[in-house]
């Protein structure tokens, strides 16, 4: 029970719900507390996508393409909604032993009803909050090509990548059957499955889409910071779904969950913008915002194992290697990856999943390993979870960006892009002032 | 008449219109312009990607006038807008063939 | 019981409070994970009110009058909140027998205290949660009449219009002596009290107000749409306060409307956007965020009765009846409703208020009917309480506009219209850049 | 007890926890919903900072300076959040005896672990709810001497004045060994420990710091009051969690603190707009939204122990009275507290304060005073503890304002200041459109 | 050629715009600025700051075109800007030496 | 001397202050416009209706210069500006009677 419980937020639902301590009696009833707090934390991870995500992302882009981040994020997202209803689920946690595939059990929905439980909380609370995050995460993606994608082209490939990428990873990582879930990986909420997934399906698709026209000639400046910090924001607050939710109740560890977002975070922003006053003598707010999603996604994995202190310094850390990435590495490299997400959700989400095999030793205030398991054994699963990741993400995204060039094609017209696809894409203008 | 053309410091502008009316300058079109000059621009990096803005903020002044106050307004402009910093601007004078007040469709000097 | 609390959210509180299975004795007890939700939707149907709406409405007009929406929502909403404590909740929720009125016997909340309860909740709980939708209401209509009403007439407006229509209306839809109630319509969350009510008397507004000056022949584009989004994206999340909320119980009601919430609008998004990629090749933002509002509207009286499924053609069914309305029928009556009101809260609730009495058939996943009750007997039921509303609504508002415009006038003179409403009627400019 | 339970929202937890009626057995255990609130309180007031204060401020300065703002904040909150894990919660609440601090027997939050409880909710819990308070109070006091203050200054003098000020005056307030705690002063969520404290700050920085140059002579208008308007609406959303949840746990006082919360906010509102209506014939936008500050202030420290409709008028004097200070009084004494946070935070709180002493009477519809208690005595010790927080708070934060200018200044360079804070301090632009 | 500068009324201009294409004026340039003249601004309050913005949006019109057309041109600016209200707006007209279209380095009038 | 006044494509004007400053020009003052001509703008439509957008975004650069670099000038423009594509936009020529520049009071080619 302990041990497992200890292995990801996820499962501990199932693990608490037999706790004679938290349920009323034996057989799992519902608890209003776990299930008042998982549907605001649900909502919570709707709120990082409406207006979250795609705020963030609308203000770092130019004006000329700030509606067009805004009606991506919103069309995947909805897209995804309904495909996660319809197969989704059942593809992630439909019930077959599969440690790959959850099967067509669930097809629908089929079978679960008002009164279908999921450890302490109706079965629909748990689809409705795992439904957020497959919708936020092809979200996030589109980050790495802005400003030149086709509507078509990025709502075919969100389908595609959720369906053979999302699904099967996070029935890899959290189903009770799943690869991961079986070799003790922790992965409280979703470090691989979310970010490190995210972050080189984007890095794949800046590659083969190519850089932006006028790169590193025209200012590319974001056309709106102000809207960018309150998309920042917004994923902030929404996070604390996103990352206590995954205790799926209202408990100690959704807590330790909670402030350990708090800490790493601000660990990260402070940590950023010291860097960028080392380096230039000034802190930027795109420093800063890029320093606190940094550290939401490094402590993303490691919210309910870690301690408040350790988070402070795995937030730290995670936030300087991603500046060390974004502003030094990734000029190097040349590629296009147009808002970072490889530099900061991937980079940072890869540095917090090994990291979080290190501050869960109690010495470090963590909360410790499954029993028998010492800090380089879990370090290693966690390093064998990441790269088993990267390349089935990797192999696969390349292929299916492929496949939707030729259905229905990636990029838009030299002229459309230089135009902007506010107008060209969707016929209209962000501002009229 | 003259049309006199003056790119000065945006937080000289209240000012040298202040300075201006004074005189008796009863109008003028206020346009705000990107300045290239001398004065140097910044830098703005984001995420390590850095720009040169080469361009500075500057105000456009557009002042029609009879030649007879043309040189006052010059003068006027050029005390009122000096902080003998660079960048403080410059001023420049063409001729008016006609002016013409929609309002009332007086022409020439009247119309100013 | 069953039967009483498959009628309506807020009935089921009192409904389940008495259900041994929920509450821990037979007298009704507080519950603290209600409570805590409960507490949580309240906040969420305010934060659809701050900032919301008014961002949606701000953002959809000219930079100039970019600021009256925004104190004209805050007011408005202000001033009714005080209402409703004063004499609304009485005028609702009174207690009277009346089908049509809840008396005089809470005036100034009297005999309410800090340990009332109704059902598992605080009753003062009940009565913030009932507040806000009674604020949020007459704000939505204010949108009909855009960029040329005066401020003291919206407000006084407002003020004759929730105490004439909107409390008699709320009393006859959840008050358990109420004339819908007891027909047994089905209004989960308040699609006839809110929505249809709000779209008609807008409508109506538009109509004695007349069209904006230069209508047709200005450009009148959204000032800033991604202000306008922001306001759509809060509104969504908010919604899940007014929908799952109506449950009044952290309870599997309450999620099943939470999802449902969810898929509703992901089809209702979706659909918009086709119907606009067939139409003219494009989908665009305001296309999106206003596929989001319909589907919204639509799911409000369905949200706890239909399935998943069910609930996502339900609103994309909505959603393409009110683009059609709005992008095709409006044009050619020539009215102004500006910012359509009635194309999407009154048609949208219109089409959501129907199908609810046909996607809740257990046959199409809907948890079913009263017994004794088929599909047809409900959606006449349905139509009924909405013929009802219109009427009701249409011509009680009709009189009001005009006793307003007598008191203290509705429109501006045409000189401040043009100038715009910020520098004449509040003394400000939006932006200063 | 019942006494005890009267004199603070933070008291109660404890007290309530020991109350057989309340907590399933003798002995405190976590309770699922007042868990579940909690930790969605703490999100709230995490959102008054992301972005809420931060939008708030940036929206009134001009354009120049709008990401100064946005960093400070940031910065601010971030740093302070460390320092409250390292010792701001042992100065604030380490367990000594002492009624000024708490000592250092929980620095590095020591002893503390998932399974502590403090009442009914784990102690993280409330540490991380403190938490949220202590990073918020430094932040309000930059609108001070907006425009023109060394980031390190700002972020300096934060550090410095927490230590000195906020977490003393913390334990005075909220420690069951604290000062005014042991006078029997009444102070709900905070208003003197947050609001006046701040806004005294502010104005001793005010006058330290000196006025922005062109004071008087430029137009310095809100750049951007549409972001001002959504700052100050998530501040009044967010403001639930501070005021309701300062009951620490989902019972009747929480729900009454909310209540509250909404009448008070409506009726300083629209006092507010009435002003202004009066006095020069326009209710404006920035009106608005200040009255919606002042009344949530005004109604902290009342929120648990006034009536629903005496709130109405509690917040509307402490309007009226901050009105009449920002627009009249304060252009008289010519200090530049640029945005008024003594004007509104300071003032508001003062008037709030002391008329929680007088609406707490029962016959004004308040919960009453402690046995044996009048509201003569209970409005003296109100002063009493106003009057110290105000003297302590000058007089440290002089001392500090001068400490950080000797190590790092506080003020940048006229030059600077007249190119704006945005593109000298933080090297970026908010705009690029 | 004459460059024909003229201010007018923000909500007037398409109005002129249309009755320029009507008598064959084929392109012009269109600045946002902000006016000074006889019609007086407003004053704006923020918390009790009072601000006078002497200021007024107006439109600014540049075209160039042959000789022959100028007069028509003024004349029928002045009927489409016409509200005889104050702030109608000036029209100002210049001579120009040369003028040449990029696209195809036509000179002269045929440039225009 | 001479005001050069030219309205070009706006991702051109990074090339184009370049090209010109490659040959001397010391200084410009650069206006964003709406354009009008013979490229025509595009359509919006927001929920069904149906607004032309007839200007087209375009950098307005003026530029004065002694009347010896004048047509150097205008020859730079034209190639830097040009894509070929309509739009590409106009240089326009007019007389200086006179220049000043501020800081220094230097009038005439020194002021430039
Ligand atoms: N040759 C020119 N033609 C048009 N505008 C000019 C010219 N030279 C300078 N300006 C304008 O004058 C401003 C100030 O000129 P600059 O050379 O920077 O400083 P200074 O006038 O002190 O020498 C420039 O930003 C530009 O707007
Ligand atoms: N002498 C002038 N030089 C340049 N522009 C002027 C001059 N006089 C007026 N204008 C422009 O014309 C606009 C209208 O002029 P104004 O005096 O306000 O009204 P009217 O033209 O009806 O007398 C002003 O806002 C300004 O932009
Ligand atoms: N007669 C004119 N007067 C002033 N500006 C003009 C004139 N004709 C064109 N312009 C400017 O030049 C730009 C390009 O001209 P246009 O006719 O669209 O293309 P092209 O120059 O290739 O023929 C226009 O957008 C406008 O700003």
């Amino acid at each position: 029970m302990k041990n497992l419980s200890k292995i990801t937020g996820f499962a501990s639902a199932f693990a608490l719900a037999a706790l004679p301590a938290l349920a009323q009696d034996a057989e799992p009833a519902l608890d209003t507390g776990d299930t008042a707090w998982m549907i605001v934390a649900t909502a919570l991870v709707g709120f990082m996508i409406f207006p979250g995500i795609a705020l963030f992302y609308s203000g770092l882009v130019r004006a000329k393409s700030a509606l067009s981040l805004l009606v991506q994020t919103a069309l995947i997202a909805c897209t995804v909604m309904i495909c996660w209803v319809i197969y989704g689920y059942s593809f992630a946690f439909g019930g077959s032993e599969s440690p790959f595939f959850g099967g067509f059990g669930k097809l629908f929905l089929s079978g679960v009803g008002v009164d279908s439980l999921s450890g302490t909380i109706p079965e629909y609370l748990f689809i409705a909050f795992q439904m957020t995050f497959a919708a936020i995460t092809p979200a996030l993606i589109i980050g790495g090509f802005a400003e030149r994608i086709k509507l078509s082209g990025a709502v075919l490939f969100s389908v595609l990548w959720v369906t053979f990428v999302y699904f099967p990873i996070a029935h890899m990582a959290w189903d009770a059957n799943g690869l991961f879930f079986n070799w003790g990986t922790m992965d409280f909420a979703g470090g691989t499955v979310v970010h490190i997934n995210a972050g080189i399906a984007a890095l794949v698709g800046a590659y083969v889409i190519g850089p932006r026209i006028g790169l590193g000639k025209d200012l590319m400046a974001p056309h709106s910071l102000p809207i960018a910090f309150i998309g920042a924001s917004v994923l902030f607050i929404g996070w604390f779904g996103f990352n206590a939710g995954s205790a799926l109740a209202a408990n100690g560890t959704a807590v330790l969950a909670m402030i350990n977002t708090f800490t790493a975070t601000a660990g990260a922003t402070v940590a950023w913008a010291l860097i960028e006053t080392l380096t230039r003598g000034k802190a930027s707010a795109l420093g800063c915002i890029s320093g606190m999603i940094a550290g939401l996604v490094a402590v993303t994995p490691a919210a309910g194992f870690v301690g408040p202190v350790g988070a402070i310094f795995l937030g730290a850390i995670a936030s300087l290697i991603a500046y060390f990435f974004v502003a030094v590495v990734k000029n190097k490299l040349g590629y296009d990856d147009s808002l970072d997400v490889f530099g900061i959700h991937g980079i940072a989400g890869i540095v917090g999943a090994v990291l979080t095999g290190v501050f869960a030793a109690p010495s470090l205030g963590g909360v410790g390993y499954a029993e028998g398991v010492g800090m380089g054994a879990q370090v290693f699963v966690q390093i064998k979870a990441v790269v088993i990741t990267i390349v089935w993400g990797a192999v696969v995204s390349f292929i299916l960006y492929k496949v939707t060039d030729v259905i229905v094609g990636l990029r838009v017209s030299a002229d459309d892009e230089r135009q902007g696809l506010d107008q060209t894409s969707h016929g209209e203008s962000a501002y009229h002032q | 008449m003259k049309l006199i053309i003056a790119a000065v410091k945006p937080f000289k502008l209240e000012e040298v219109r202040e300075a201006l009316t004074a005189i008796g300058v009863r109008g003028m079109m206020v346009t705000e312009i990107k300045g290239f000059g001398a004065q140097s621009g910044h830098t703005e990096i984001y995420r390590g990607a850095e720009y040169a803005v080469n361009f500075v903020p500057k105000v456009k002044l557009e002042i029609v006038v009879p030649d007879s106050l043309s040189d006052e307004v010059v003068d006027t402009i050029l005390k009122a807008a000096k902080t003998d910093k660079i960048g403080d601007g410059k001023i420049f004078v063409l001729d008016v063939a006609q002016a013409v007040r929609v309002r009332t469709g007086e022409a020439g000097d009247d119309a100013l």
